[in-house]
């Protein structure tokens, strides 16, 4: 088809951009945003990816040693969940997929709620109150389930936010690669522009769905384009990149905050973890890929540039460690002391209130007391 | 009291509770300007405005989903799905989410929502628009499941939905939608949920039933009435969670129990409550508890869905059968 | 977002085309295509878009006289079924939505066949053997969802093509601008792909989805953009202009032919009737905005083109009116004289065998003969 | 005869089909290379190459319809879904299309697919992971659900699905899958469909289960036996059509009955199976029928999932209370 053509005209034209600031080899492209030349903010920042890692790790320890029940790692993702931490704002509604612990510890997670969900504990998801978590979403299992949540809660904040004449909270969704191809994700995406809503998509694509390579779950050459679908902006940027990943991020929550609608953001990442502990990605993936993919690590090059601006010292990385693995050993011991809840805490968030039909079934269980394979 | 027919008491109660309660809003497809391929929504547009009368894509999932957001941030969202065939694609949405965000953040976030659908067959509508959803829900853990079978009950039903801090699947009889009328009283007040309502009182036979099948049982009661025979009338009204108490009672009177349904007889709701009653109302049973039902078929065309769904006929041939077994 | 920002790269760009070539003024834009030049064809056509036509004046009329359950036009779209109908070879499979008669006669779906569906009878999806549509699916009601059957059928042809060493099948979904929003529709537009599958996907964009215009559907701009979140060529086309359908309809299952994989036709159109007969459009839509529609109405202007190139006369057009009256006529009246099915039928194609602990309930329904209300 | 487990069997009764039938195909995520999230079609990539192994995107209303697509050109499609919690995005696909094409073509299209999925919950998995979905497809008409409960059963009922000319939903037990081992062998040979089990003959009680809980219940009348209570066992096996002529054979004798079953209680399957009871086996009935069934709750995350799983001490307790109502 050429334009050429007198019967044929071009209706609409559509670009995909991709950004990356900070290089796996610690150069950076074009000019630095201005978080970027805060040292607090770079370094909290490092901070929080660290511990990620930290955190990543010893719940994979957990796990491995039977204290802990199935876990996604982040290992290799950290940029994205720090800089959704960092970007959105305390009033802001964050309803993740599960690998984005660094932006739910920023809004005030504890580690030992996540551990707790892990470990098969509903107590997990209940997040503290006064922090932001209090009013996010807890993990979501159902691949992609979760996002057309956000058409909802946007539709509702902005309903709420225009008629108190006070700012507009943004709603950010993640989820993966694999997760676009739910028509969940689609449903969500197609009719968020219809009300101009307040919201983020961010598409964690760290080229795998358990064993599926990103580019067996779609014809589309990258997942931005998806947003195409729902006139949605979509755009690229280097998940691995903390520096490009938050501007690209904040840009587009600027975006949403001033009534500009909807976003899709697709994050380039590498899984370099299994999919779960309960996977073995030796099956399926070369361990060559996995070792490349190493070189272009969020930290890493990171640290490196961090460390040639004079922002971090080793000095900074031995006090980081010490304190971000007592934290981590911390959230591991307070987790291991939970008291367990008793059995009939199973009917107790049912409903508001349990239904008088079903209360014989409580009391069956509460005069049973507690079962052998349980905790 | 104006005169008014069931759907007209479900339009009734959504200007109502709208009125009375800036946090509702509706959703769902061609609910605005069109009112609904019902008329349920007739007139919300002009009265509460876009924002609250929500015009969705064509999208039950979707729809689902949005109600599910909305009511986590304190909307309570009422969500129409245009027939109850096409709430299939609400059901993983409901099972997996709405019925579980209260239990799994342990009362942190809750969906305070309603998915109206119209359902049930009769009306020679097109394929798909005749489907009976309720065990479908009913199954469901965490929600609730209501049915009402009058006017005066659609209204004082769908305001307790509303009202209802935890997710309601409501599902209105599509042909009692127009068939009769009823003085309601537009007074704002909810009935209870979780209980079943005694229509009639009777002392030989219990006929229990919800939903459209309410009208053929309560034509049955009266045909029975006229040879003789006390058939008390219970409506289920709330199927989920089930008011076994009321029909065990009712039972132990009784000794004799028909059970009329629409829905596919296997594994409908039905067999719960015949369940239940060969658990609890075993030794007052005097005869076997029979069920009326749909068959196990695909709901068929117009031209054929008589023959599937239950009547007066095979009403009466269930409980004559049950007097055989069990004279008075 | 610019490309002269150093950190920012152009990745992908895609161009949405329009093709007319008929304008309602019946002039032409460009080149005829080869079977536009051979005037059996162009009056085969013709004469399919008017049987569509009177074919829907009928059954409407049945309708209103209560002979008929609730019908769904074709009014103002007969082009996309008669370009379908006329391009797809016996072979190729179609997956319809429900306007799409012109296509269905075509395939040789007996017009009384349409009139039992939607006359509550199933035997009117139950398409004679010998013709094309014999393999073909039925009308889908629940809207959208048959769409991504598509992808199993043409998994199964390419496979079996393949195999036989013979001419791809190619398969045609259809579905209008309201089913493009629920995710049916886009697991099958993000999934063909992969496979590379000869699918067509035909969205009817009727500007209507009973009452909700296309533009409160999705925020895209066109729906032909939808096929870019699969990777799929996506392109519009003015439906109401039976040759560009056609051309633009035969190019892409060419492509699909010689294994380009699959394509996204937006045939733009409109609604003239009603949604259905159980609807009133005057509740929601501007009479002005039929009447201007009917002036671009694909009869009209084809008809005149075919008058000016010397293609049609009054005395074709009156001997064409008095047959397909008269075909439609007989359509009308074998619906009538159909014999009942006895009411036991529910259980005859429920499985290829009736379970035994199910005879009792056929034996009951047998035993109870006609029902009142029934038929 | 090779001693295997339950999910051995599934993968030899897949590796037998496939090769005896080059029309058989499987589908599903991480199927391929990776063999399945629990090895269940290990091998068939190498040996039957990616054409008939299909490695599909992550929809799972995408793998429902992909299997009726292939199905209806003559493709036997047997698709795997990675865990039954998410088999809901199927649902609507296979009530409104592959239930159904049969029926409404009268015979002109059909839909000989299976669809797999581990059910129901035990091994700790995370959350989403340990539904019980039988009842749910149960209820829908033209289609098949078996569940098998031994190695044998799996490959014998699997074979008999993949051959069945209509839809089956096949929900493999996950806790069984490497609980125990038994001799099968590779014969080709489908059990078969649409009948009960019985799995050891008894005179005093009939226990009915299926799938993971069959485990429970078999140990249970072990437990009986050793107390000198002869418990008859039936495994359902096909819940869906349901061989009620065998139960109520067994009842006749044995005139008590505890039906055991993990998914929620309300109208779940062992409520099919009590109706049916209370309707044409009253009168053999000495006792009340009791259901031990997982509570209507969501089922727990792993730290509680022991809480809500029915078990041997739960089935023991309902079995006394029949024999103390109608003791031997
Ligand atoms: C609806 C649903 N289907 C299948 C699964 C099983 N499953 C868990 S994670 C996963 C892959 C997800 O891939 P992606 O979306 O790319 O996220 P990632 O794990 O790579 O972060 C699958 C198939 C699930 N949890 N939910
Ligand atoms: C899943 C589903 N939801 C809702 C409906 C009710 N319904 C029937 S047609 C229709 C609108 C369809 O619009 P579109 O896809 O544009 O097709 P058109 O009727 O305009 O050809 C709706 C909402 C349905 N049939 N199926
Ligand atoms: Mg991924
Ligand atoms: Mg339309």
């Amino acid at each position: 088809m050429t334009t050429t053509d007198p019967a044929t005209r071009k209706v609409a034209s559509y670009d995909i951009y991709y950004t990356q600031i900070l290089n796996p080899d610690a150069s950076i492209n074009g000019e630095l945003p201005a978080f970027a030349r805060d040292p607090q903010q770079l370094r909290a920042m490092y901070a929080l990816m660290v511990q990620t890692r930290l955190f990543d790790k010893k719940a994979v320890a957990l796990q491995r040693t039977g204290q802990l029940g199935t876990f996604a790692a982040a290992l290799g993702q950290e940029a994205i969940g720090v800089a959704i931490g960092h970007a959105l704002k305390q009033d802001d509604v964050f309803i993740p997929a599960y690998r984005e612990y660094g932006a739910q510890f920023a809004r005030g997670v504890p580690m030992s709620d996540i551990l707790l969900y892990w470990g098969g504990d509903e107590r997990g998801m209940d997040y503290p109150q006064g922090t932001a978590a209090y009013h996010d979403f807890p993990l979501s299992v159902p691949i992609s389930t979760h996002v057309p949540h956000a058409i909802g809660v946007a539709y509702a904040t902005q309903m709420q936010d225009r008629k108190a004449g006070r700012e507009a909270r943004v709603v950010l969704a993640s989820c993966g690669d694999g997760a676009t191809s739910k028509g969940d994700f689609y449903e969500a995406v197609s009719s968020a522009k219809v009300w101009n809503l307040p919201i983020i998509f961010l598409v964690n694509n760290n080229q795998w769905a358990i064993s599926m390579r990103s580019s067996r779950q779609t014809g589309a050459q990258t997942f931005a384009q998806k947003g195409l679908a729902g006139g949605i902006n979509g755009e690229q940027v280097d998940g691995n990149d903390i520096i490009a990943m938050r501007l690209v991020l904040e840009r587009a929550i600027q975006r949403a905050r001033n009534g500009e609608g909807p976003s899709l953001i697709e994050a380039i990442t590498y899984r370099l973890h299994d999919h779960t502990t309960a996977d073995d990605a030796r099956r399926y993936r070369p361990e060559e890929e996995v070792q490349a993919a190493w070189e272009r690590c969020p930290i890493k090059r990171y640290k490196a540039w961090l460390e040639a601006q004079g922002h971090w010292t080793a000095a900074d990385e031995e006090t980081l460690i010490s304190e971000g693995t007592a934290s981590v050993e911390a959230a591991a011991q307070a987790f291991r002391n939970v008291t367990p809840e008793p059995p009939e805490a199973i009917f107790d968030h049912l409903y508001a209130t349990l239904p008088k039909s079903m209360q014989w079934q409580r009391d069956e269980v509460a005069a049973r007391g507690p079962v052998k394979g349980g905790h | 009291m104006p005169n008014i027919t069931l759907i007209e008491a479900i339009n009734l109660a959504l200007h109502s509770e709208m009125q009375r309660d800036e946090s509702v809003v509706v959703l769902g497809e061609d609910i605005g300007r069109n009112g609904g391929v019902f008329r349920a929504t007739l007139g919300l547009l002009d009265t509460y405005g876009e924002e609250r009368v929500i015009d969705t894509p064509l999208a039950e999932t979707l729809v689902a989903a949005m109600a599910i957001g909305l009511s986590t941030q304190g909307v309570k969202a009422v969500a129409e799905i245009q027939f109850s065939g096409f709430l299939y694609p609400c059901v993983d949405q409901v099972v997996n989410h709405a019925a579980r965000y209260r239990n799994r953040t342990r009362g942190r976030l809750s969906c305070p929502m309603v998915i109206r659908a119209p359902n049930s067959g009769g009306i020679h509508a097109p394929e798909h628009h005749s489907e009976s959803l309720e065990t479908t829900f009913a199954h469901m853990p965490g929600i609730r499941v209501v049915a009402p079978s009058s006017p005066s009950r659609a209204y004082g039903l769908l305001l307790a939905a509303i009202r209802d801090p935890d997710p309601v699947i409501f599902l209105e009889p599509t042909r009692l939608y127009r068939l009769f009328k009823q003085p309601v009283e537009d007074n704002g007040e909810a009935l209870e949920l979780d209980v079943c309502y005694i229509d009639r009182e009777g002392s030989d036979i219990t006929l229990v039933s919800w939903g459209a099948m309410m009208h053929d049982t309560r034509l049955a009661a009266d045909q029975l009435a006229e040879e003789g025979i006390s058939a008390e009338v219970i409506d289920l009204a709330t199927l989920k969670p089930l008011d076994m108490a009321t029909i065990l009672q009712s039972v132990a009177k009784t000794g004799r129990c028909v059970l009329v349904s629409e829905s596919p007889r296997a594994g409908g709701w039905a067999s719960e409550v015949a369940a239940n009653l060969a658990e609890h109302g075993l030794l007052t049973l005097f005869a076997p508890v029979m069920r009326v039902a749909g068959y196990d078929t695909i709901m068929p065309l117009a031209k054929m869905e008589r023959v599937y769904i239950p009547d007066v006929e095979r009403i009466l041939k269930e409980v004559r059968k049950v007097f055989e077994i069990a004279p008075k």
